[in-house]
């Protein structure tokens, strides 16, 4: 079985070393190798490959415009409404083959995206917008009140503002509304786009705490696409890093943390102190052949 | 001035803006939720009411033939959204537009291709004459259908907002309104939503169908009352149902009145276009209309 | 694979055009431009139907006008000016001998092919409608308003009023309001009515409606503030029952509502309902489906499967038969010409003679099964309106029952203002009027 | 094969620049201009020169006025009827008040007049936008008529509201075939195109582009919003106004206010959008399919009687007819959103390959 269309250890990338059980049993959720091309002429992900195991936080790490967005949005199928297509590679959810099938069909399954920048309705209200998303599910009034106050459980604050329009909430109260809806689903997983985009980072940790809790007390598998690394490589299990359209590197969280060449590139950190100018060109080199 | 014959054009002036809002609420609902302008309101307008009417005289059941008819626009809604707006999806505001452009012109020929061009009748049992008792007592007249018809559309109005509020295709409704993506993402199927969408804008075309066609006669003329339905939407807002509302009470008020009383002095008939620039004079003090949604605009 | 289809559709194309031109030579040709869909569909098909039907009437019962068959070929406008000029430079050089007449059904396309027709030497014939001082054939020579035109219609009007009046020096002081379509037809009227007005002392107010006058409420309560004695209701399409309705919701009475024959057939009422009872029209034509002529329709045309009207009710309808009206006035005058010119296809010209010479007597129109019909006329050189009585009928809520006999109109007035007019005209374009004394 | 720029180098900036920089094109427009010039008037009939040729140039120069304002400056309109209208209204006026001018200098004033009017009525854009700009705009199109039919100076006080437009004389000539009209509409025509596609290729056009593109971006470069909307709006209307002054001169001969009605104004936007929003050479084809599709359908509508053998009731022919034209109008959106200029570009772009697939 691959993994990626290029193992990073080629160019001289320490690999760690990745639990056994991924490439032996078939994943939860698994990307196997995917293009995807925007207007029929944008090329945008050369040959992505990732898995997530049940009951995992994976987390997706990477620049602007590496593709982080574009490969949640092909693994939930929302590519089509923007001109894009997945033209080589599968993905499969639990066995299936689920590129073909509708954004409809997906959150049926199981598979619930929480869009960048929050997409809440603006002019419904917070208790409103998390009732839309239980529109797969037909269940019943009690039902849904009950799932509603599991919900609210979880963001209490949402429960204050439920009778206010969404659109005049603050941002750390939209991403939980957003978060909050997608769970109304009862999904199996959840893929988060930039959950930190604009918010505080008191309240970025307050949302990982609460994807935690979802994570181990509801079993919610997480595909999250971060650009906040540090924070991502805390919460998560295992990590993918992104760069122009290709994985170049994945590993276990800690790992992934502890990697000299993440700490440079995505944390900023660095052993060294203040690199030399001829160190960042070399750096900068060592970034474009990566890519 | 004459305070009872104000107050009666004022009234009948209110009543005649019920009537334009009824056409222009299915604009509204149509716009909300998919963004297409569409012209072919005023045809489907048309097609509902000649539908209905010759399905009446061919002897139908008054309510089984409404329920016929209903069907007929679920149907064309439906093959509207298959045919027309699907395979456009994507495109610029102007060329969906234009294509309900063509789509009037499709529904008009198609409504006299099957029921002939022939004018009809329609009688809804309301006779379109003053209310005898005002008359009497207060010498103001006031037309017992104009008063129906404000009834049905509050009625018409206070059944959409429950649908809209409450329901949870209603809601979903809203949703798609709001954000596309982000519907699609908690799994609203657009397409359905939009067929839905179509299927009670001709609803709603029925209904008005039948009050102007009991007004005016069921004949082609009714796709003009789009015409009539524009000036409420600029200035009510193309998003808002309140805004179709309000548009068509201040719009009818004041035309009457204009015309009424400073038509004499510049020859009349500036019904024509008072009405438009009316709504251009609301516009440059809000742009969006009185409560279209305000768009965000940054560079 | 495209190309061979394409190549095929032209084939097909090409041998369309030869099987459309491989025709016999015997035959007048009748271009036929007019409206079925749109606004006003009701009239043009209700009236290029029972046109339509009597030719092919002619055509079946007698095998045409003396052995020389009618021909026609339809062209739809949609009422719309730019494309009746298309119509009509498309069918002015059809059939061996070129259109005979041409007929536009819209008062805007008789002004836009006024020229045109004059320049082709192409008689234009407007039957109850186009431009009224046409009527002066020393100016026009090429242009017929026939049986009657809007000045004449509006002065009969006036005299039925006065007469229900109890004389016209009862007028004195009466008030009247002209409720108009806001377009050139609607406005044709507005000079005459004001120069009535002056001399029998009524008032007249003018109050327009804009187009396509399908909301009325503000007109009908100047009408309820004037509180006039009489209201003339000059309105096409939907305007009609619009104004029926509007008046009954302001409780003005129908039977003081008099309309000009675009507002009188039945389309204007039966969408009115019950608000339309009691309404009064004048009209040129009678409607009835009992008299000969019609029935001669029904035998030759419908009895063998064939026939314009796909809704055969409407057979014996006012339009249809002003159709009819029109069918009998252009076969009478493709007739008188063919005494002069033998009985072969004739050429525009020839049929213009025709028409400037028609003299359909009553003796005729019972020839015709066409007596109480329509009127008895006769055009010459300098009028080309040839009768101008108009008949009076009011709807009882099912269909129009006439009320009155031809009502003359007031020709003194109406004449003098069209010779005025056609004179204003001729100075403006430099023509100089024929002298009707030398025409033969 | 054929069309194939290869070899063609440019060595002068001038070269470059030059409106069409490839000889095939030149070549093409060179022989459709003498196509246009001297084999129409020569070959057609006078049924193609005066009820399709002349209209249909008309049209296109209204087109390509709205064109400008839409598909170069980005700001919709409904009334450019009603523009048409004032400039043949006001050419008649011209024409009759002031009977020394030259019939071309009315047309040109007229069209000035229709600019003026297009420029108040261009007010409201700085600052309404979109689908409320369009609807805005349907306020000059009911407005114009109305006074039009109210004001009596406009008609020479007719009674009717009708104007009848006087002989077109140019130097002691009087153009009075459908030939001589054909020409002059020609004439005028060609010299307002190439006057727009210089203008368009010029820091004008630029702006308007840029201003449709984003206008507020466009602000914050530094062009003056005001000044370019209304000139977007003034030139757009000037076009209309001599369209407008043609439509009553050299085609209709006498109109009424009616005739510039608001079924003419979607006509033209039609044109406009079928034939390619932002192109000069789409003005011509979307008016082209416009004219002639109607006229098309309803010619082949009786040979196809002829064919079948059975005679339709009328009306269902004319149902017939006008299903088709939607259909054929939604059919061609779909196709190619952005009209035939489009197609014929691609064509084009195929045609640089051709025979050979790469």
């Amino acid at each position: 079985m691959f993994r990626r269309s290029r193992p990073a250890n080629a160019h001289g990338f320490p690999m760690p070393a990745a639990p056994a059980a991924k490439t032996d049993v078939a994943s939860y959720l698994s990307v196997n190798n995917i293009e995807v091309i925007y207007d029929h002429v944008i090329l945008v992900l050369k040959g992505v490959s990732l898995q997530v195991e049940e009951g995992s936080i994976v987390a997706l790490l990477g620049a602007n415009g590496a593709g982080k967005t574009t490969t949640l949005k092909a693994i939930s199928n929302l590519l089509r409404a923007e001109r894009g297509d997945v033209t080589k590679g599968t993905i499969e959810f639990m066995g299936q083959r689920v590129d073909q099938r509708t954004p409809n069909e997906l959150v049926r399954m199981g598979v619930c995206q929480v869009m960048e920048g929050r997409h809440c309705f603006q002019h419904l209200t917070v208790e409103e917008n998390l009732l839309t998303g239980a529109f797969t599910r037909s269940i019943s009034r009690a039902d849904l009140k009950a799932d509603l106050e599991l919900v609210y459980t979880y963001f209490p604050r949402l429960k204050e503002r439920r009778g206010s329009q969404s659109g005049y909430t603050s941002g750390g109260e939209q991403q939980m509304t957003a978060i909050g809806r997608a769970l109304m689903a009862r999904p199996k997983m959840i893929l988060l786009d930039e959950p930190s985009m604009g918010l505080a980072p008191q309240l970025v940790e307050e949302i990982f705490e609460i994807v935690r809790d979802l994570n181990t007390k509801e079993r919610v598998s997480f595909l999250l696409a971060e650009q906040n690394t540090m924070v991502a490589l805390r919460f998560a299990d295992y990590g993918y890093i992104l760069e122009n359209g290709r994985v170049v590197m994945d590993g276990a969280a800690q790992d992934l943390a502890q990697n000299e060449d993440v700490k440079e590139f995505y944390l900023g950190l660095s052993t060294a102190g203040r690199k030399s100018f001829r160190d960042v060109k070399h750096y900068r080199r060592r970034k474009r052949w990566l890519a | 001035m004459n305070w009872q014959f104000f107050v009666e054009v004022l009234v009948s002036g209110l009543l005649a803006g019920i009537m334009y809002s009824l056409v222009a609420l299915g604009f509204v609902l149509i716009y909300k939720a998919s963004g297409v302008f569409n012209f072919a309101q005023g045809a489907m307008v048309f097609f509902a009411a000649l539908t209905f009417v010759s399905l009446v005289e061919r002897g139908m059941n008054f309510w089984i033939a409404v329920v016929v008819t209903l069907a007929v626009m679920v149907v064309v809604g439906i093959a509207i959204e298959r045919l027309v707006l699907r395979p456009l999806v994507n495109q610029p505001q102007i060329t969906l537009f234009m294509a309900t452009i063509g789509l009037t012109f499709v529904l008009e020929g198609l409504a006299q291709l099957l029921w002939g061009s022939q004018p009809h009748g329609l009688e809804l049992g309301i006779p379109d004459v003053p209310i005898q008792w005002l008359a009497d007592n207060a010498n103001i007249n006031i037309s017992q259908f104009d008063v129906f018809a404000g009834l049905i559309a509050g009625a018409l109005v206070a059944g959409l907002a429950v649908f809209f509020q409450t329901t949870r295709i209603g809601r979903a409704l809203r949703a798609v309104a709001d954000d596309h993506q982000a519907a699609l993402a908690v799994g609203i199927p657009l397409r359905q939503i939009w067929a839905i969408v179509w299927a009670v804008a001709g609803f709603v075309a029925l209904v008005a169908g039948l009050m102007w066609g009991a007004r005016n006669g069921v004949q082609f003329a009714l796709t003009f009352i789009a015409l009539k339905a524009l000036p409420v939407l600029i200035l009510g807002g193309f998003e808002s149902v309140a805004g179709a509302i309000v548009g068509g009470l201040i719009i009818g008020a004041s035309e009457k009145l204009a015309e009424v009383y400073l038509g004499p002095y510049v020859g009349g008939g500036i019904e024509s276009w008072f009405p438009y620039v009316l709504a251009l004079a609301f516009l440059l003090i809000r742009p969006e209309g009185l409560f279209g949604e305000r768009r965000i605009e940054r560079v | 694979m495209i190309s061979k289809h394409l190549k095929s559709a032209l084939l097909g194309v090409a041998m369309l055009g030869v099987a459309a031109t491989g025709q016999a030579q015997n035959e007048q040709f009748i271009p036929m431009a007019g409206y079925w869909v749109g606004p006003f569909a009701a009239g043009g098909s209700g009236i290029y139907g029972g046109f339509i039907d009597y030719l092919n009437m002619i055509n079946a019962r007698d095998g045409g006008v003396n052995g020389v068959k009618l021909t026609y070929e339809k062209c739809e406008h949609e009422y719309n000016n730019a494309r009746g000029v298309e119509c009509y430079e498309r069918l002015k050089k059809k059939g061996p001998t070129g259109a005979s007449v041409f007929h536009t059904l819209s008062t805007g396309i008789t002004y836009s092919i006024l020229d045109k027709a004059t320049a082709d030497k192409i008689p234009l014939i407007t039957i109850g409608y186009g431009r009224t001082d046409t009527s002066d054939g020393r100016v026009f020579p090429y242009v017929f308003p026939l049986v009657t035109n809007y000045w004449s219609q509006n002065t009969a009007k006036i005299k039925f009023i006065g007469s229900r009046e109890g004389g016209m020096d009862k007028l004195k002081g009466k008030k009247i309001v002209n409720i108009y379509h806001d377009s050139a037809y609607g406005k044709e009227t507005i000079p005459v009515l004001d120069a009535q007005a002056k001399t029998y002392g009524f008032t007249v107010t003018h109050i327009p409606v804009p187009t396509p006058g399908n909301e009325q409420g503000a007109q009908w309560l100047q009408v309820r503030q004037i509180k006039p004695d009489w209201v003339i209701l000059r309105g096409w399409g939907v305007m009609n029952p619009t104004a029926l309705k509007a008046a009954a919701k302001v409780g003005f009475p129908r039977d003081h509502i008099v309309g000009v024959w675009w507002s009188g057939a039945e389309e204007d009422t039966i969408p009115a309902g019950d608000a339309a009872k009691g309404y009064i029209a004048a009209g040129f034509n009678v409607a009835g489906a009992n008299f000969p002529v019609v029935q001669e329709i029904k035998k030759a045309v419908y009895a063998k499967g064939k026939g314009e009207m796909e809704d055969q009710a409407r057979i014996g309808s006012i339009y249809y038969n002003r159709g009819v009206v029109h069918g009998i006035i252009t076969v009478e005058a493709i007739r008188t010409a063919q005494a002069k010119y033998g009985n072969k296809p004739l050429t525009p010209e020839q049929v213009r003679w025709g028409i400037e010479n028609l003299n359909i007597t009553e003796a005729r129109l019972k020839d015709l099964g066409a007596a109480g019909f329509m009127q008895a006329l006769k055009v010459s050189c300098a009028d080309h309106e040839g009768g101008g009585a108009v008949k009076f009928q009011q709807w009882d809520g099912k269909q129009w029952k006439v009320i009155t006999d031809w009502i003359q109109p007031d020709k003194q007035l109406v004449r003098g203002m069209i010779e005025a007019s056609a004179a204003a005209y001729a100075k403006e374009k430099n023509i100089t009027p024929r002298d009707c004394s030398k025409e033969g | 094969m054929l069309y194939r720029e290869a070899g063609q180098f440019k060595t002068t900036y001038a070269a470059d620049q030059q409106v069409f920089p490839i000889r095939q094109d030149r070549i093409a427009v060179a022989a459709l201009l003498v196509v246009a010039f001297v084999g129409v008037p020569l070959f057609a009939n006078q049924y193609w020169l005066s009820a399709i040729l002349t209209p249909f140039l008309i049209l296109a120069l209204a087109t390509l006025g709205l064109n400008i304002l839409t598909g170069y400056a980005g700001q919709l309109s409904l009334g450019t009827a009603a523009f048409m209208a004032v400039g043949a209204f006001m050419a008649y006026n011209f024409a009759l008040r002031l009977p020394w001018m030259p019939i071309l200098v009315s047309f040109m004033l007229a069209g000035l007049c229709a600019a003026a009017v297009g420029i108040v009525f261009g007010l409201p854009s700085l600052r309404i936008k979109g689908f409320y700009l369009a609807v805005a705009t349907l306020a000059c199109q009911f407005f114009v008529l109305w006074a039009l039919q109210r004001v009596g100076w406009f008609t020479n006080d007719s009674a009717s509201g009708v104007i009848t437009a006087q002989k077109m004389v140019i130097l002691g000539y009087t153009f009075e075939s459908p030939a001589d009209k054909y020409m002059l509409t020609l004439c005028v025509v060609a010299v307002l195109a190439v006057l727009a596609k210089n203008m368009l290729r010029s820091e004008t056009g630029r702006k308007f582009m840029a201003v449709r593109d984003m206008d507020i971006a466009a602000e914050v470069i530094g062009i003056r919003m005001m000044q370019t909307k209304l000139l977007a709006f003034g030139i757009s209307s000037f076009y209309c106004g001599v369209a407008g002054a043609l439509y009553a001169y050299a085609y209709l001969g006498t109109v009424e206010p009616e005739a510039f009605n608001l079924d003419l104004s979607f006509r033209i936007l039609f044109m406009v959008i079928i034939g390619g929003v932002g192109s000069i050479l789409g003005s011509f084809m979307g008016a082209a399919f416009i004219v002639l599709l109607p006229i098309f359908l309803n010619t082949v509508a009786g040979p196809i009687e002829h064919l079948l053998g059975i005679t339709l009731p009328s009306g269902l022919m004319s149902n017939l007819e006008l299903i088709v034209f939607g259909a054929l109008i939604i059919f061609f959106l779909i196709v190619e959103p952005h009209g035939l200029a489009r197609l014929w570009q691609i064509g084009k772009e195929k045609l640089r390959l051709w025979p050979f697939p790469h």
